[in-house]
């Protein structure tokens, strides 16, 4: 599964994507963030705050307890504030 | 029509306008935002999702192709570095009659706000912070559409 | 800043959009009204109230002007004989917020459609014809003003 | 007085400015188009309908029944198709 970062969240975790494999029990995208956070201190302080956080699943937007399915690409990223 | 340009290069108004009205139309309605130094902004820095940046303008416009009787829409965004000054989104609607294109224009930059994946770092200085989402621009957003998008 | 003019020349979008970005505003709402050629008109000539025409138009943009945030007001408006595709009108807004910007350019053209003294002659081949008034303009007019004009 | 035609009316009555002295009966705007109606075959059919005439006196929009008063400068027009 690819993963992309975005503004705050990636510089915070220090990388605009990474490749991951997460176990079977991380079913949706609010349980791969809170999986994500054991990866790394950046990781942890980019992804703690589920409330402050938006997805998107195959480049569309999502709600966090959207099951992540046979996705292949998986967004994070702050709000955003385009225009 | 619909054309849909996500670039680091300055907005030429003129040509993206020139561009709308050859479609014939009666009526053409334009939206610019532009860079604000008012509050000791130095620079403005966008970043977008590629790919998916497309592809969420090239919905709202289609949207508002099928809700109004549009001849075309036009919506161009600028990314990277940015000074005050300097144009940030252009939006331009045509159509046979201003109501149709006054209100598809209007649609689009609220529904751009919410619902196309762009992030704003501002530049006072040596400090640098990336922009809150505005809570009116989900209302703003919402008063087009039954089904919001997350806020 | 406020700016009106009525002219016979064509009306030069760049230059004009260029003028109201000059303020400083975070937000510039455009409209132009285009000379359409889709039901046989070949010619259309504006004709206008000198005198009345400038000062109609300078009191619409202080009407907007003190009901929105505005940084400018521009209103342009072309007279004599034109052909399909040629603008006819343009006004532009700009504020440091888009809500102002656009609703005060609905406002405008709205408002200019009922309270300024031009009248349109059509041309097909041979044939001349006033244009008539049409009823929806006075409900457009109309929802931003208590008191509507005379129709 | 003086008196501008725009649009047809100016078309019907042939000429788009002319100086008038009306009588003292004149009082309202409608009361000077009716009045006007005798001065030529031209003027009876631009100013015949009532209903299809807008004017404005010294250079504002007012409706047909306004009064004269000190007017200086008096339009008659068919109503306003700009923009």
């Amino acid at each position: 599964m690819k993963l992309l970062y975005f503004a705050w969240v990636r510089e915070r975790i220090g990388a605009g994507e990474e490749q991951v494999d997460p176990p079977e029990a991380v079913r949706t995208v609010a349980d791969l963030a809170e999986w994500l956070r054991g990866r790394s201190a950046g990781h942890d302080e980019a992804l703690a705050d589920l409330t402050k956080l938006r997805a998107a699943v195959d480049q569309r937007f999502v709600p966090l307890d959207t099951p992540l399915g046979a996705a292949k690409e998986v967004a994070l990223f702050p709000p955003v504030t385009g225009g | 029509m619909i054309r849909v340009s996500v670039d680091h290069a300055p907005i030429d108004i003129g040509t993206e306008l020139a561009g709308v009205e050859e479609t014939g139309a009666g009526a053409v309605a334009s939206f610019t935002g532009i860079v604000r130094g008012d509050d000791g902004v130095t620079c403005l820095e966008l970043e977008h999702y590629p790919g998916m940046t497309e592809s969420a303008l090239c919905d709202l416009a289609e949207q508002a192709l099928a809700r109004w009787s549009l001849l075309s829409a036009v919506i161009v965004h600028r990314v990277g570095p940015m000074t005050p000054g300097d144009r940030v989104v252009f939006i331009a609607t045509a159509a046979s009659h201003r109501q149709a294109a006054l209100e598809a224009c209007a649609y689009l930059i609220d529904r751009l706000k919410t619902d196309a994946p762009f992030w704003k770092r501002e530049q006072r200085g040596e400090a640098a912070s990336w922009v809150d989402a505005r809570p009116g621009d989900h209302q703003a957003a919402a008063r087009w559409t039954a089904q919001s998008a997350p806020d």
